[in-house]
């Protein structure tokens, strides 16, 4: 084996090391073909990933001129961070010019909830359709799944229309519910597939422990199902906070998010376009879910339900 | 009517099918207030599927079940008190041995230091101190089991169903649990409902015996009597290790009943029939188990003696069993372990006709 | 008083003369609640839209003068500002008349025009003609001329940039530079469908051709790449509306030094007055009501005109102002509309859903050199047959 | 003894059904309303507001008559296969990788997900001029020597479906990544071990164990990965708006552009009409086979 | 070296920690080909943990295996030839049990007729050919067992590595299944590594047994050695149902080795020591098994004999077992369940000192 030739384990003096060969635990080389292979792949792959950030950057650091001659790959000749101040303080959009950070905090305002109450309410449906199925219920749950193939844009009026039904219209709460509405198909199959994969006998074993309907679903399954948590949050967190045309058809213009003003800075059709401060814009904005997801990582947890039933 | 509320857990017409499958077919057993019942089968008979339809796990396809008088048929299982051993653990894999324990208490609201109580005095019983702060996934398998038998254990319930819960613990171990959990239903007299494939458990434990196959419950009968006076073959070989001894052959009627076959004939004077005997060469399964069977010496003083010659030994660490012939068939007797006997030597043997049990071919029954 | 406005001018010159008309509007006392939403028509009016009929309209809008907004006045959403613009003797000063025109619906006026936007540019870059070796075209049939020059010296003659709306563009400027005033009017105006599959337009689809094919290596999106395709040479010319102007601003070109602007191709000198104006949507609050016409008033007054237009790089809608603070092309503008030598724009003749068609149609054509001249005039008429 | 009726049915189960009672709105209120409104208004020629005013199937004969609108089905087409099959197998091999108890795992997650992450009207452009003959990667590798190089799928008609997908892949395969990993980490290490025990290579493993295992997050992530496709509209926007000319547009870009730019709701709502009625005759019979009918998986 | 050649699978010096917790520590073994050994000791004290070492399941934190005199230290499980039965069964869910039994073979490239008929021997001696179709949840838990063991026997490898595999399972089918394993063993001949709780299935199929204690082996012998010379009290303790009887006391060394505990004195002239019985007055545990001891008549022919009175009764089927006093401890021993005595009889009980076992104080060790 040449794993064993190139074993950087010094043998233990007193033994003859050919003789008795290798001993204890099998060394992890940093340059075994597996390492190579691995780490090469998932280099390679990242870099792929990483090309437009990098030709993002390097754009939001040049200043217009040098963008208008130049080459997209080149690093700036003169970094400026001008353009970045720009996207999240001083750049216009008619006549706020206080760039990015005017939408802040009505997009964490209205994020949180959404993002919240739209986990909350799909991880009970996916609940009760996979563990507490009662006639009926596959039919709403398959409208829901077609549901999710309806392009949004085509709902915008019939749900203009409800809101201004039940008095919601250009509410914070009318925007809750709108995002909770559109996340709730793909999220509600999320949840409903993973619990359906958990081991069925722990919910036996719970019920049998004299928990109902919400103590089953928040002592036990909700902490067994930390990494599809994760996702939703993925899902949602980026939804949400990126929505723009939501945020700006249902809401009022004291409470637009965020992503107005990076839509004004960077979609403009006519006059001039500012590569520069676009792309500090873009990935300032992505900035929060960025953090989320780096953050929510370490919920990802191996073998989950490793231990709970035998067979 | 009153028949029904005295017993604590009754089961009637109970019937259940998994799709095509039909698992448990209208079976009817009581368990009186307080009794400890176990359940025996071959594997795949239907007892994990009995249990779970008494704790409500299962929907039923027919029947219903009374516990404590009131028919919980369409009852949330956290409504039937009743606790349960799952066969396949299922610990919650995120909580801690302690957690997991304490998860039905908490739920019901118990008070914290009562909690505490419990859950030391369980993890005593089953040698679990050192784990408590131990998630599921970092036991042994023994481990594991018996965090699921504490499960149950902690809480105040009625009923308990414990399916095989002994099953992977070691010989030591599982005969101190046993005392314990004989004690423990002395002290709580609660309905216990236990399957498992020990029959020294099942002897010892159970106040009756149901022997279940292929769903249908052949016979409830207090231990001794299933031992001894088993309704048919099956429940005759089922029982019982090393196994009874069959002979086939006929039953000759005459003045004195007998049992012949390839070479022997047996008196049955001494045997006492549950049915008539019926007419002369009905065919039937002689049965004797292998500890009735005395030899040497002893042999001499038994109603009936013969002769044989040895022909395999088999050690088992406290006794040997030996094979023999008889009637042309296999016999096997169980001898004390320093009794040296080989292969090849002729030996006597004899036992009590009184002590076998003869079944009609081809129901199986007892006769 | 409060009053929202909402618009799609975001970018920076664009935002610049929004300021002056909150500015103006605000000198009256009233507050101007800006609520810019980028991304020109297709994105800003759903929300305007779903705005005013969820039953949460904006004070004011933005719309493209024109027929955007019909359907929202027929369904009795917005205001009437008869009473206004007869205070203001608005039929009076609006010039062109055309522009009134297409605010008034039923007799009754519902919007102010507040600028005009010309589609019939030419813009060229000095220096590619320079290193081509051929003299500056002085108008589009000279270019068509010099392309293959202009190509051996690997400059692209013609850059039209990949946005649909670019390629529509561009043929309607050369539908009225081509073809002419009239062929212009027949077309679009009376949708002559007949006429539309005829020799007239025949020759205006020929010329289309020789743009298709001049554009064939722009390899740019948008409308500003392709500028700045001209701005550095890369390419001979493009044909772009007067916002275009500002990008040579920014890259600090002059005008006639190292650019050059023909209105009209220079063949036609005329100028569609295409633009934008506000509309009012029917407010509840009487207060909100009394400030919609101060901003109304405020909108049309010469200052607020001139320094909007200025910012705007539009010209505006007013006869009388002063504007000699404008640069060339901008004046060579001014003197064109002062000429009167002005067309109604495809805004103002076609309905969007016609228009979309129209850019359906040029997109594919420009893009497949595939599709015959005939093919593609044979499906023009069609949809000029069904236009409204 | 009292007769023992089967309580009524309604109460049975309370709980979860007064759980889904959002659920239950949901999908009847706005998704079969709004969907029955979509489709009632489809027969109008609705312009910019709603109307009624009936036109039959005008809409709809239009709306087949339209090159672009068949062009776009073709795309839809192709770019659903491309998405579907690359985005799968990527998200799920990174997974792989990303699950071998590698060191930063965090960030390789991060990077490959963070394209979800940003914005791609943005993102659209800088594709665009990565993917630009003039400027972008052809045009680095051609001022390298390599002057036969072509790579200019955005500007190519009979390519660029193709040069979309790559950016779409590029953003989506992210959150596939992610769903996929996250069903892996409830595999139960035990199954692994029976399988190194029984000799299998991992590959096979994974292949024939471990992704069967995975079937429930296959068909989210299934249904994740189609439903983007059939709605894709930013992207095209982002990147080509459809062009050149009109080689890559998209059903959804045809229903947005006809509902808000064109101004014409019965056109725009007639086209959703037809995707709607096309997924719907793909996607019932499935669901109602995996979801209906049969208990637990 | 020779020496590490021979055996089919040895162990030196193997530990193993799970993060802090050490489960083995320095464990040494040798196995010859072919040969079968059996496994036991309490719950969780390692033996789970030795099988993934051996299979190469987990990484070891010191040591050496060789399998066929090939140090497979640092191999993939698949090259170390090895199947194995684990203790969670770790069935693959989505195959059905004929998938599940031959993915191993179709992977390995075997013919697929050579495949039907593996299968379909190792359904037959499993009794699982009405299963075959379906999946594994659709199983009961003996049957999932069962598969597992299928999946196993179904491959042809030189050590075989079962654990618990019998657990779940009726003794009837575990005591035909220890048949089915012990002609396997024969027929094929290749090691086996086998973990069991129950004492019957390792004293007849073990050709030695390991006794572990906390990751350590107490005591590697023949089952008859094992059983009959304990060499420390806890693997004296622990092997034997009902469990052997200690009376703590002294060993007076006189002329003849005597051991008196609280008013009993037993004579040790027949006793065989292992060790230097040492000075007098050393602290020692007498310990004898229940069954060797005699009652009544038959104990006045014991070397040792001694009056007492019977406490309980407990019935065990075949025999029961009787508990009264010797030496103030509790003692128990066997009679033949037709004996009827009851709690306060007088009994007169007798044994042979030379079967007793006699281990030092503290250390536990046979003397
Ligand atoms: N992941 C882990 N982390 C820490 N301790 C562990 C872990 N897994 C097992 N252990 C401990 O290691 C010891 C040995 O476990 P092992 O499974 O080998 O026991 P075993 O002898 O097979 O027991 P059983 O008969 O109960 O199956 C146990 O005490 C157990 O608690
Ligand atoms: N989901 C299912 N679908 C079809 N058959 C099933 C299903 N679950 C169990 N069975 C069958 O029902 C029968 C009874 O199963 P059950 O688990 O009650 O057996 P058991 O008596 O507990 O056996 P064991 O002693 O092996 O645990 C078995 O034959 C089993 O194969
Ligand atoms: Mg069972
Ligand atoms: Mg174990």
């Amino acid at each position: 084996m040449s794993d064993h030739a190139v074993s950087l384990s010094a043998p233990s003096p007193s033994i003859n090391a050919d003789a008795w060969g290798p001993s204890g635990p099998k060394p992890r080389h940093v340059f075994s073909r597996r390492n190579i292979f691995l780490y090469g792949t998932l280099i390679l792959v990242a870099l792929y990933y990483l090309l437009p950030l990098y030709v993002m950057v390097v754009t939001s650091l040049k200043g217009m001129p040098e963008i208008r001659l130049g080459n997209i790959f080149s690093p700036p000749l003169e970094i400026t961070f001008e353009p970045w101040v720009k996207a999240w303080s001083t750049a216009c959009t008619g006549l706020n010019c206080d760039g990015l950070s005017r939408g802040f905090w009505n997009s964490v305002r209205i994020t949180v909830p959404s993002v919240i109450l739209s986990i909350a309410i799909a991880s009970v449906n996916g609940y009760a359709l996979a563990n507490w199925r009662f006639k009926g219920a596959d039919t709403f749950f398959i409208i829901l799944i077609v549901g999710a193939f309806i392009p949004y844009q085509v709902m915008i009026y019939p749900i203009v229309i409800i809101l201004r039904e039940i008095g919601l219209y250009g509410s914070l709460t009318g925007l809750v519910i709108v995002h909770s509405i559109f996340g709730m198909p793909i999220l509600t199959l999320l949840f409903r597939n993973y619990f359906t994969s958990m081991p069925e006998e722990l919910f036996r074993a719970a019920r049998v422990d004299g928990a109902g309907f919400w103590g089953i679903y928040l002592r036990i399954m909700l902490p067994m199902s930390l990494p599809i948590f994760v996702v939703a949050v993925i899902l949602q967190v980026t939804g949400i906070w990126n929505d723009f045309l939501f945020g700006v058809v249902y809401t009022r213009p004291d409470t637009y998010p965020m992503t107005v003003q990076l839509n004004n800075i960077v979609n403009s059709v006519q006059g001039v376009k500012e590569y520069n401060v676009n792309m500090a814009a873009t990935i300032l904005t992505g900035l929060v879910p960025l953090v989320i997801y780096f953050i929510s990582g370490r919920l990802f947890v191996r073998g989950i339900a490793a231990g709970a039933v035998k067979g | 009517m009153a028949e029904i509320t005295s017993p604590s857990v009754s089961i009637q017409n109970l019937s259940l099918n998994y799709g095509a499958v039909s698992v448990l077919q209208t079976l009817n057993l009581d368990i009186a207030e307080g009794e400890f019942i176990v359940l025996l089968g071959p594997s795949g008979c239907g007892k994990s599927t009995l249990l779970n339809c008494i704790a409500g796990l299962l929907d039923i396809s027919k029947g219903r079940i009374f516990i404590k008088g009131k028919n919980v048929t369409w009852e949330e299982p956290k409504d039937r008190g009743i606790g349960m051993v799952f066969q396949s653990y299922a610990l919650y894999p995120q909580m801690t041995v302690e957690k997991n324990l304490s998860f039905g208490l908490r739920v019901a609201g118990v008070p914290k230091d009562e909690i505490a109580k419990r859950i030391a005095r369980a993890a005593e019983i089953l040698q679990i101190e050192p784990l408590l702060q131990r998630k599921p996934s970092a036991l042994s398998g023994g481990q594991r089991q018996r965090v699921a038998i504490g499960r149950a254990l902690v809480r105040d319930v009625d009923v308990f169903l414990f399916d095989e819960p002994l099953s992977n613990l070691d010989a030591k171990l599982r005969s101190e649990l046993r005392v314990e959990i004989k004690l423990l239903h002395r002290k709580l007299q609660n309905t216990m409902i236990y399957v498992t494939h020990d029959q020294i458990e099942a002897m010892t434990l159970a106040d009756r015996i149901a022997v279940m196959k292929g769903g249908v419950i052949q016979q409830l009968d207090a231990p001794q009597t299933i031992y001894n006076r088993p309704v048919n073959r099956f429940v005759a070989g089922f029982l019982g290790s090393p196994a009874m001894n069959f002979i086939e052959g006929q039953l000759e009627a005459g003045n004195a009943a007998t049992f012949t076959a390839d070479g022997v004939s047996i008196p049955l004077d001494r045997y006492e029939f549950d049915n008539d005997a019926g007419g002369g060469g009905k065919p039937c399964v002689f049965g004797i188990r292998p500890e009735h069977i005395a030899f040497g010496d002893a042999a001499k003083a038994m109603p009936f003696t013969a002769e044989s010659a040895v022909e395999i030994v088999e050690p088992m660490g406290s006794d040997t069993l030996v094979w023999t012939k008889l009637g042309g068939r296999n016999f096997s007797f169980r001898v004390e372990a320093e009794k040296t006997l080989r292969t090849g030597d002729p030996v006597r043997i004899g036992f009590d006709p009184a002590r076998a049990s003869l079944f009609e071919t081809p129901s199986g029954n007892r006769m | 008083t409060d009053l929202e406005v909402t618009h799609w001018w975001t970018s920076g010159g664009e935002a610049a003369a929004v300021a002056e008309l909150a500015k103006a509007f605000d000198a009256t006392g009233n507050h101007w609640v800006d609520g810019a939403i980028a991304g020109s028509g297709g994105t800003a009016r759903p929300i305007m839209i779903s705005r005013i009929t969820g039953g949460d309209p904006m004070g004011a809008t933005q719309f493209n003068h024109g027929r955007q907004a019909e359907e929202l006045v027929q369904a009795g959403l917005m205001r009437d500002l008869t009473d206004v613009a007869t205070k203001g003797k608005w039929t009076e000063v609006v010039r062109p008349k055309s522009l009134l025109d297409s605010c008034t619906i039923g007799g009754k006026i519902y919007c102010v025009p507040v600028n005009i936007h010309s589609w019939q540019w030419l813009w060229l870059s000095n220096e590619a003609f320079q290193k081509a070796g051929v003299p500056l075209p002085k108008n589009w049939n000279e270019l068509v001329a010099a392309a293959p020059a202009l190509e051996k010296a690997g400059i692209v003659p013609l850059a039209v940039g990949g946005q649909a709306w670019q390629s529509s563009g561009a043929f309607d400027v050369l539908l009225a530079a081509v073809g002419g005033t009239d062929t212009f009017l027949k077309v679009y105006k009376d949708k002559d469908a007949k006429f539309a599959a005829g020799p007239e337009v025949a020759k205006v689809f020929k010329a289309a051709d020789d743009a298709r094919k001049m554009a064939k290596n722009t390899n740019v999106q948008d409308w500003n790449q392709a500028t700045n395709m001209v701005i550095t040479g890369k390419a001979g010319g493009q044909i772009m509306g007067d916002w275009a102007q500002g990008e040579f601003q920014v890259a600090g070109k002059t005008a006639g030094k190292d650019y050059t602007c023909l209105p009209g191709l220079g063949l036609n000198e005329v100028i569609a007055t295409g633009g934008d104006a506000f509309y009012f949507p029917l407010l509840k609050d009487a207060d909100k009501a009394k400030a919609q016409e101060v901003l109304a008033e405020t909108l049309l007054d010469p200052k607020t005109q001139v320094a909007f237009n200025l910012k705007k790089g539009s010209l505006p809608v007013r006869g009388d102002v002063d504007l000699n603070a404008a640069n060339d092309c901008m004046k060579k503008g001014l003197a064109i509309l002062a000429k009167g030598a002005v067309i109604p724009w495809t805004d103002q003749l076609l309905s969007q859903d016609s228009q979309k068609q129209k850019e359906d149609l040029f997109s594919e054509f420009f893009a497949k050199p595939e599709m015959t001249v005939e093919e593609a005039q044979k499906r023009f008429a069609a949809i000029i047959a069904t236009a409204d | 003894m009292s007769k023992s009726e089967r309580p009524s049915r309604l109460f049975r189960n309370l709980n979860a059904k007064v759980a889904s009672i959002p659920m239950i709105l949901t999908a009847l209120v706005v998704f079969v309303g709004g969907t029955a409104w979509t489709v009632l208004y489809s027969f109008t020629n609705s312009k910019l507001l709603p109307r009624l005013n009936f036109v039959g199937l005008d809409q709809y004969y239009r709306l087949w008559a339209t090159p672009r609108w068949l062009v776009s089905i073709e795309n839809l087409l192709i770019y659903g296969v491309i998405s579907l099959v690359f985005s799968l197998v990527i998200g799920f091999v990174l997974a792989a990788l990303l699950d071998q108890k590698i060191r930063f795992e965090d960030t390789f997650r991060t990077i490959f997900l963070y394209p979800f992450a940003l914005s791609f009207i943005v993102t659209g452009l800088v594709w665009q001029w990565l993917l630009n003959p003039d400027f972008g990667i052809q045009g680095v590798i051609r001022s390298l020597g390599w002057t036969s190089f072509d790579f200019d799928p955005l500007y190519n008609s009979s390519i660029v479906i193709y040069g979309i997908s790559i950016a779409a892949l590029w953003q989506g395969t992210g959150l596939i990544m992610c769903l996929m990993l996250a069903g892996l980490r409830g595999i139960d290490e035990d199954i692994w071990k029976a399988a190194r025990v029984d000799g299998i290579p991992m590959w096979k493993t994974y292949l024939f164990i471990i992704i069967p295992m995975m079937r429930p997050v296959f068909i989210t992530t299934l249904v994740i990965i189609a439903s983007g496709i059939v709605k894709v509209y930013d992207l095209v926007v982002a990147q080509t708006s459809g062009g050149p000319g009109i080689a890559s547009e998209v059903p959804a870009k045809y229903v947005y552009d006809y509902m808000f730019f064109a101004q014409n709701l019965g056109q725009g709502f007639a086209a959703s009409t037809m995707m709607l009625l096309s997924v719907m005759i793909v996607i019932v019979p499935w669901a109602y086979l995996e979801f209906g009918g049969r208990k637990r998986v």
